[in-house]
């Protein structure tokens, strides 16, 4: 029943949020120079020609009214029409935030297995070569820049050894997409038996997460060893080993106490990743969300980057609603 | 016309790509080579920058567009094809001056069978190939060309422009003289009459189908952002936009079915992933790679380029509405500071001619005799002086992020600009800011890359420097010129019109409205084996030239 | 070391079962209260490194000695270094402390040269500890009966199943209320008594030869802190349990303990049987932390009065106790003072101890 | 009976004896000596940055080329003498403008942090303080967090650029939006910080004692908050420099030909492609040491801060 009241508490502040989120979005997308309606038209139109399509358009009402209408919009579900595409932004946004969520998930699973062994280790070896590289791995992997890295590990792993498909989109250009029903290419592929499509998109998928898994796995690392070694000194495992318990209990235990702060960073990198992995995806010519994103914002094309910002507010929104529910599974104080 | 595909290109696919400056660090050589056919195959895999936003001509120019319709829809003639001079594999239209040939032009009949102009140069009279079929099944007829031309009349996209130079304002200067005749009817002599026919902006759609079509007295534009009704060699079979297009040969086609009778149109935005899916083999043709890769390629096995002389210019417009630049002096003291040599060599990496006119050389009546502009510091520094820039001064040069040519260009002149005290800012702008900042003509310096497509002085000319034109970017104003442009598209007789535009260059190359760089060639790389490559003066490919050799 | 003992009945919870698993535990000697010591603590020195600073001497030549089933009280104020000590006999100095010098033997073994795994399975099962703020002692996320079993499942290698049972006969035996529900509770559900028991029955569980209570029920009630005493000393005497008994209460000592350690900066100061200390202690600060208890107006006017004023640096004076000494006289200046028997039993350190 | 309420003046954990402000200064300065002989790490970072400030500083002095003059007779070379770092598609000494770039990197990421440190600061101390308490500052101070709330759940990067794009490429944008984007990160920890200390005693003595509440931030509320945000600037300058980076990859960042690491790497990325590795190589590598090296040096203000860690460090002068 808490649980129940507690989602609905969070579903209750969304709404003004997500207007709020709207309402900058589209005040800062309209200030940005340059009009669609000459864009589409090309240098060739008239100034007529462009005037009857900015009506057509409705980008000759006042900027309230424009708000207004694309609220109301909204409100049924229709997020307007990419003037890049010419398709409904919904539909583009059905095929690119699944690709975005398919590499930044299995770029977290990396980063995952990478940052909390090495965290835990770290914690555990204190003044060890572990600990060391521990620490060392988790400054220089916030210090990288993921789109530089990128671009060492194509130069590396596709130039010089060509052990790795072509740093190009999600799968190659000669094998059929597999038909549609995660959105994840991985996914469908084993579902729909197509055996080279899964090929095909894991070789894709290799260096981009790769990309993501080493940089990403730094935050990860420092938090996991910074709260274990907190909780490998606090009382209770002190008490623990005054206890006897085994140092793996004592260490088990500790680590199930890490657990939330590392669930929290986790999320938190999640939510940032799907906007924050668009350098990753503009090198690796992913074609995801976050591209087309920022490719609005460089082409005037409102509708993309409102219905990007919705839908990476929305997903945050409910990683962090699933991160709470977790919370509320392992830690029973919040339960009350 | 001008080439609003390069405009295009630079506009939404190149943005794609240059968001990603290169990105993926691709590096040749790595892929494995195509994969032998036993028997070649008849599917043509292209990878372009970007998929054609709308099929419909009238509201879209986008680069996939304009492939497009040079392969869906037929116009009612052409220009007869010759071996190009620069590469061995390549043709071209031939656009010069023919005295020996009718109108002096070297045409040939594609759904019209005969033409005739009259004296005067006020009609034209067109009689149409029978028992041509559109990709519906509906013959063609002389409805269809009046269909066709009444739309431009009354959709106001493009179709305004393609008539005004015309001078056709109302539907009934088009008439219907039979099933199988149709006749233009102009208030003044016309020497663009015929070529506009050509023209690819002007294809012929099947009314029969589009009438069906019509909803909300849009004339189809609805249906035709996503079908095809023409008469051409190829039909939609799916377009995907963001992912590709596939066409297909019509077995049905008057000149019979294309050799190549599958098209599938990639995107691919990052021109580095189209030159590794070229050498890997994947596609026969990659699209608008950047100069320095098209140079990896010359080495590559199984691939091959041709680069031949095109339409296309780049230049820099010199704002003559702005100071300093409404001083004669210094726009062409701004010309003899261009390191033009150097940026041949470097950005085009050899890939491009010097810009020595104002028309592309390549076209008829082109005048080269007023170049004077060949790097010279000292001269431009004595200019700069002598127009009262003793100091020199403060400017602004926009370029745009989308096109990897502009950023080095913009810098080598930076360089040597500094050398006679000119300080220029760059100014890099998004491709939406970009266009913005071109039709506002409020940059004192702004690059600009385009090509007219009518290979016709005239209709150059008029585009870039009559002041009425909306695309004289640069706000040049000389009375004189306007007026010599316009009595020039109302003269019929060659010699005449020779006159006159060749003082037309004259004037224009001595006031220097231009900062002038280069005339880019047109490249096309494709795998060795794939014949047939034809330059058109509108930069778009056809893929029914295209066959598989050995 | 003796060899373990089955079926010893000295129990709560039956142990004949479970000791065979274990056989490598150590020993007990038999239940006589006379015998070999369950814990020797000798000349025991830890410090405390501060950066910047000389390290902090947190206890200087202590010794203690437990004989079994005796409960010893440890009195002292805060900061004189009785945790420390409590950790030390556990090997558990939390840095930046370390123990600088002296030995700990338990049944006469030398626990400093044990190793880790040794002590851990010492720990717990043999040498116990009840800790105060249980609270924060316990998991947070972990129910009350499986931290309770754990315990008894690694050292006496029974299954969960037994384990749990055994932690419901130590609820009982702690006089929890509703026990059941009590194993199925976690840390935060507890009040600070009922936490304390479950404490105390974590340190039982195993029944421990030795256990020491640091500071345990101070932060209690003063009823429930009665109760939780009584409870304390039935099942340690039900045991033949030694036990260490950490307080800064010497009023609990007084009725808790078999005998008093007097704990001032780090060092011993008294060691007295508990009736022959309250019927008089020898050391000047015995006799403050006694007149302070007594609520004898004349006592507590003799005893704390201000120091009188120093002749010399009083603070860096030899006796630690100097500075605040109402007795203070040249000598304490001059010379540390030992640890010296004035009776059978009773050790002092001071010059003029206090005759009567 | 009762405990005896006893307080030993000179306990063994107490610190050892008052210092003057003087001392304080000296044992500080040993302190942080000693850590940094310890921890050669942490040396190292400010060993980076103080040769990156001032590699930046004599710039003119060492650079062997000018930054932003183009040489097409020397364009794409690869590292020789003349040019070790090579150059680039212009023909610019990539060393030169790799010597010159952390004047705008620093500058915009220092600027950048500096401001949104400022305003997250103030206004978060503001929050923080009023929080709770009724009226229309309460009101005032929640709206404040849901704006905080709603800039934070914008995707980062794509706010960046849209600000970028709306104000012009210029350092001030870049500055802009990165001042923008931090903001609610020290708004969020100054809030933190000051909730806990408003519970404080000697916050409610000065309130009771009817002290100003704009003095009882001043004296009390500020200066016992800033350690975790000084911990923060250190850490938060490096991130700023590599989304200054980030926006000038997309495009975004300072204007061509301004010798500025990201633009760099985005603009030697093509060249990569075919095989001259060298123009975006060398700034990622300058890029990456620096960032590394303010890493660093916020871990050990991280670790001077933590009274916890600066007892291990006292227990690691036993074991050294």
């Amino acid at each position: 029943m808490a649980v129940v009241r507690y989602i609905a508490g969070r579903l209750a502040f969304l709404i003004p949020q997500i207007i709020g989120i709207v309402l900058v979005s589209f005040l800062l997308i309209k200030a940005v120079p340059g009009d669609p309606a000459t864009l589409m038209l090309g240098p060739m139109a008239t100034p007529q020609t462009i005037a009857e399509l900015r009506a057509q358009l409705g980008l000759d009402k006042p900027l309230p009214v424009q708000f207004l209408i694309y609220v109301d919009k909204l409100a049924h579900g229709n997020l307007g029409t990419s003037w890049q595409t010419t398709r409904p932004v919904l539909d583009d946004l059905r095929v690119r935030f699944p690709a975005t969520l398919e590499l930044v998930t299995y770029g977290m699973l990396l980063a995952l297995v990478i940052g909390i062994p090495l965290g835990v280790a770290s914690a555990l070896g204190k003044r060890g070569p572990l600990a060391k590289l521990g620490g060392f791995y988790g400054l220089v992997a916030g210090a990288l820049p993921d789109f530089w890295l990128a671009l060492i590990l194509i130069y590396i792993f596709y130039s010089l050894l060509g052990w790795v498909a072509s740093p190009i989109g999600r799968i190659d250009v000669t094998v059929t997409t597999p038909h549609m029903i995660t959105g994840f290419y991985t996914v469908d592929s084993l579902l729909t038996g197509n055996w080279e499509a899964f090929r095909s998109s894991v070789h894709h998928l290799i260096l981009p997460v790769l990309t993501l898994g080493l940089v990403n796995a730094g935050p990860i690392l420092k938090m996991t060893q910074a709260t274990m070694e907190r909780t490998l000194e606090a009382d209770f495992s002190l008490y623990g080993r005054l206890c006897g318990l085994p140092e793996k209990l004592v260490i088990r235990r500790a680590f199930r106490n890490a657990l939330p702060s590392v669930i929290t960073i986790v999320s938190v990198l999640y939510g940032f990743l799907i906007g924050g992995a668009v350098l990753i995806e503009i090198v690796f010519s992913w074609g995801g969300a976050g591209q087309y994103a920022v490719q609005g914002v460089l082409n005037s094309d409102f509708n993309p980057v409102l219905g990007f910002v919705i839908f990476s507010a929305l997903f945050s929104l409910v990683v962090y609603l699933i991160v709470d529910l977790i919370y509320l599974a392992i830690d029973p104080r919040i339960r009350r | 016309m001008n080439d609003p595909g390069s405009g295009r290109l630079t506009r939404r696919s190149v943005i794609k790509g240059a968001v990603a400056t290169g990105a993926a660090g691709i590096v040749a050589g790595t892929a494995p080579p195509a994969s032998a056919a036993t028997e070649p195959s008849h599917t043509l895999v292209i990878a372009a920058p970007a998929t054609p936003q709308s099929l419909d001509h009238e509201y879209d120019v986008s680069l996939g567009t304009i492939d497009a319709v040079g392969a869906l829809y037929d116009n009612l003639l052409e220009y007869a094809k010759i071996p190009d001079p620069d590469a061995p594999e390549a043709r071209r239209e031939d656009i010069g001056v023919h005295s020996d040939k009718p109108y002096n032009l070297n045409l040939v009949g594609k759904l019209a069978e005969k033409w005739e102009v009259s004296s005067d140069g006020t009609v034209g009279r067109f009689t149409l190939r029978q028992g041509v079929k559109s990709n519906w099944g509906n013959e063609f007829t002389a409805e269809d060309v009046k269909w066709t031309w009444d739309r431009k009349l009354n959709l106001h996209g493009l179709g305004p422009f393609q008539t005004g130079v015309l001078n056709i304002f109302h539907e009934d200067q088009i008439k219907v003289d039979g099933r199988y005749a149709v006749s233009f009817h102009l208030p003044k002599p016309n020497p663009l009459l015929l070529k506009q026919m050509v023209n690819l902006s002007n294809p012929v759609y099947d009314q029969a189908k589009c009438k069906q079509e019509t909803v909300d007295n849009d004339w189809a534009h609805k249906f035709l952002e996503n079908n095809s009704a023409g008469f051409g060699p190829y039909e939609v079979a799916q377009l995907v936009r963001g992912q590709q297009a596939v066409y297909k040969g019509r077995a049905d086609y008057y000149r019979g079915k294309p050799s190549m009778d599958t098209v599938i149109f990639k995107e691919v935005p990052t021109s580095a992933t189209r030159l590794s899916l070229l050498q890997g083999g994947s596609v026969d043709i990659a699209q608008f790679l950047q100069p320095l890769e098209y140079v990896t390629l010359k080495r590559a096995r199984g691939v091959a380029i041709d680069a031949v002389r095109a339409s296309y210019a780049v230049w820099i417009e010199l704002n003559a509405k702005m100071k300093p630049f409404d001083n004669v002096q210094v726009r062409q003291a701004m010309n003899y500071a261009l390191p033009r040599e150097e940026t041949l060599k470097t950005v085009f990496q050899g890939l491009a001619d010097k810009q020595t006119g104002c028309i592309p050389a390549i076209y008829p009546d082109f005048a080269d005799q007023f170049w004077q502009y060949d790097t010279d510091l000292a001269k431009a520094k004595a200019l700069l002086d002598e127009a009262g820039f003793k100091n020199g001064f403060k400017s602004t040069l926009s370029y745009n992020a989308g096109d990897p040519v502009q950023e080095p260009l913009a810098i080598l002149y930076q360089t040597s600009l500094r050398k006679i005290g000119v300080d220029i800012v760059l100014n890099k702008v998004p491709a939406a800011t970009f266009y913005d900042f071109v039709t506002k003509r409020e940059q004192p310096m702004i690059f600009y890359r385009d090509s007219p497509w009518v290979p016709d002085p005239g209709y150059s000319t008029k585009l870039y420097f009559h002041s009425k034109s909306y695309v004289d970017y640069s706000n040049y104003v000389n009375p004189e010129v306007d007026a010599l442009i316009t009595a020039g598209l109302e003269t019929i007789d060659a010699t005449k019109r020779k006159e006159i535009y060749t003082r037309v260059q004259e004037i224009i190359m001595g006031e220097a409205p231009w900062g002038f760089i280069a005339w880019p060639r047109y490249v096309l790389a494709r795998r060795a084996n794939l014949k047939g490559f034809t330059y058109y003066t509108s930069n778009n490919l056809r893929f029914q030239d295209f066959s598989r050799g050995a | 070391m003796t060899e373990a003992m089955p079926g010893e009945p000295r129990s709560l919870v039956t142990r004949a079962s479970i000791r065979q698993g274990n056989p490598g535990s150590v020993g007990r000697a038999s239940a006589a209260s006379e015998g070999p010591a369950v814990i020797e603590v000798r000349d025991l020195e830890v410090a405390y490194y501060v950066y910047g600073a000389e390290p902090t001497r947190a206890l200087r030549n202590v010794s203690v000695r437990l004989r079994p089933g005796e409960i010893l009280g440890l009195v002292g104020e805060s900061g004189a270094g009785k945790t420390t000590l409590a950790r030390a006999i556990m090997r558990v100095v939390p840095p930046p402390g370390r123990i600088e010098r002296g030995e700990i033997f338990f049944m006469g073994t030398d626990l400093g040269a044990m190793g880790d795994a040794e002590l851990g399975r010492l720990r717990g099962r043999d040498l116990a500890m009840i800790v105060a703020n249980p609270r924060g002692e316990l998991n947070p996320l972990l129910r009350i009966g499986p931290q309770i079993a754990t315990i008894a499942e690694v050292h006496l290698g029974v299954s969960r199943k037994r384990g749990l049972e055994m932690a419901l006969d130590m609820l009982r035996a702690v006089a929890i209320p509703d026990p059941e529900r009590r194993l199925r509770a976690y840390p935060h559900e507890l009040s600070g008594g009922m936490a304390q028991r479950i404490v105390i029955a974590m340190a039982l569980i195993c029944s421990p030869r030795f256990v020491i209570s640091d500071d345990a029920t101070s932060g209690l009630d003063v009823t429930v802190q009665a109760q939780v005493l009584d409870l304390l000393r039935k099942l340690v005497r039900e045991q033949n349990t030694s036990m260490l008994y950490i307080t800064r209460d010497i009023g609990v000592a007084a009725n808790f303990c078999d005998r008093v350690d007097i704990i001032y900066k780090g060092e011993i100061v008294e060691d007295a049987p508990t009736e022959a200390f309250f019927s008089g202690p020898a050391h000047p600060y015995g006799n403050l932390l006694f007149a302070a208890f007594s609520h004898d107006a004349e006592l507590r006017r003799r005893w704390m009065g201000s120091a009188p004023s120093p002749e010399g640096d009083a603070a860096e004076a030899p006796c630690l106790y100097a500075d605040r000494c109402v007795k203070r006289q040249a000598r304490c200046l001059a010379e540390h003072p030992a640890l010296r028997e004035r009776a059978a039993g009773r050790l002092v350190r001071c010059h003029f101890p206090v005759e009567r | 009976m009762r405990p005896l309420p006893l307080t030993s003046p000179g306990g063994p954990t107490a610190p050892a004896g008052r210092r003057t402000p003087g001392a304080k200064v000296k044992f500080a300065t040993r302190y942080f000596l000693r850590l940094l002989r310890t921890h050669p790490s942490y040396a190292a970072g400010y060993v980076i940055v103080t040769v990156v400030v001032l590699v930046a500083i004599a710039a003119p002095v060492i650079a062997p080329y000018s930054p932003i003059t183009a040489d097409p007779s020397v364009y794409l070379q690869g590292p020789s003498l003349a040019h070790p770092f090579g150059t680039d598609n212009t023909g610019m000494d990539v060393l030169s403008r790799v010597i010159y770039a952390p004047r705008i990197d620093l500058a915009i990421a220092v600027i950048g942090t500096a401001i949104s440190a400022i305003i997250g600061t103030l206004l978060g101390a503001w929050v923080g303080y009023f929080q709770g308490t009724p009226g229309i500052r309460n009101i005032a101070s929640g709206t404040t967090m849901r704006a905080a709330d709603v800039l934070q759940a914008f995707p980062v990067f794509v706010f960046a650029i849209a600000l970028v794009a709306v104000f012009g490429q210029s350092i001030d944008s870049v500055i802009f939006a990165i001042a923008f984007v931090n903001i609610p990160i020290y708004l969020r920890l100054m809030r933190s910080q000051v909730l806990s200390i408003r519970r404080m005693r000697y916050v409610e003595a000065a309130f009771v004692s009817g002290m100003p509440d704009r003095f009882i931030i001043r004296d009390h509320i500020v200066p016992n908050a800033i350690g975790p945000v000084l911990a923060q600037l250190s850490v938060n300058i490096g991130w700023s420099i590599l989304l200054t980076a980030g926006l000038s990859f997309v495009g975004a960042g300072v204007r061509a030909p301004t010798p500025e690491w990201g633009a760099m790497i985005a603009t030697g990325f093509p060249n990569v492609m075919t095989g001259q590795w060298w123009p975006s190589v060398f700034p990622g590598l300058a890029l990456a040491v620096t960032v590394y090296g303010f890493a660093l040096i916020g871990t050990s203000i991280e670790f001077m801060a933590d009274p916890r860690r600066r007892r291990t460090l006292a227990a690691a002068q036993v074991s050294a």
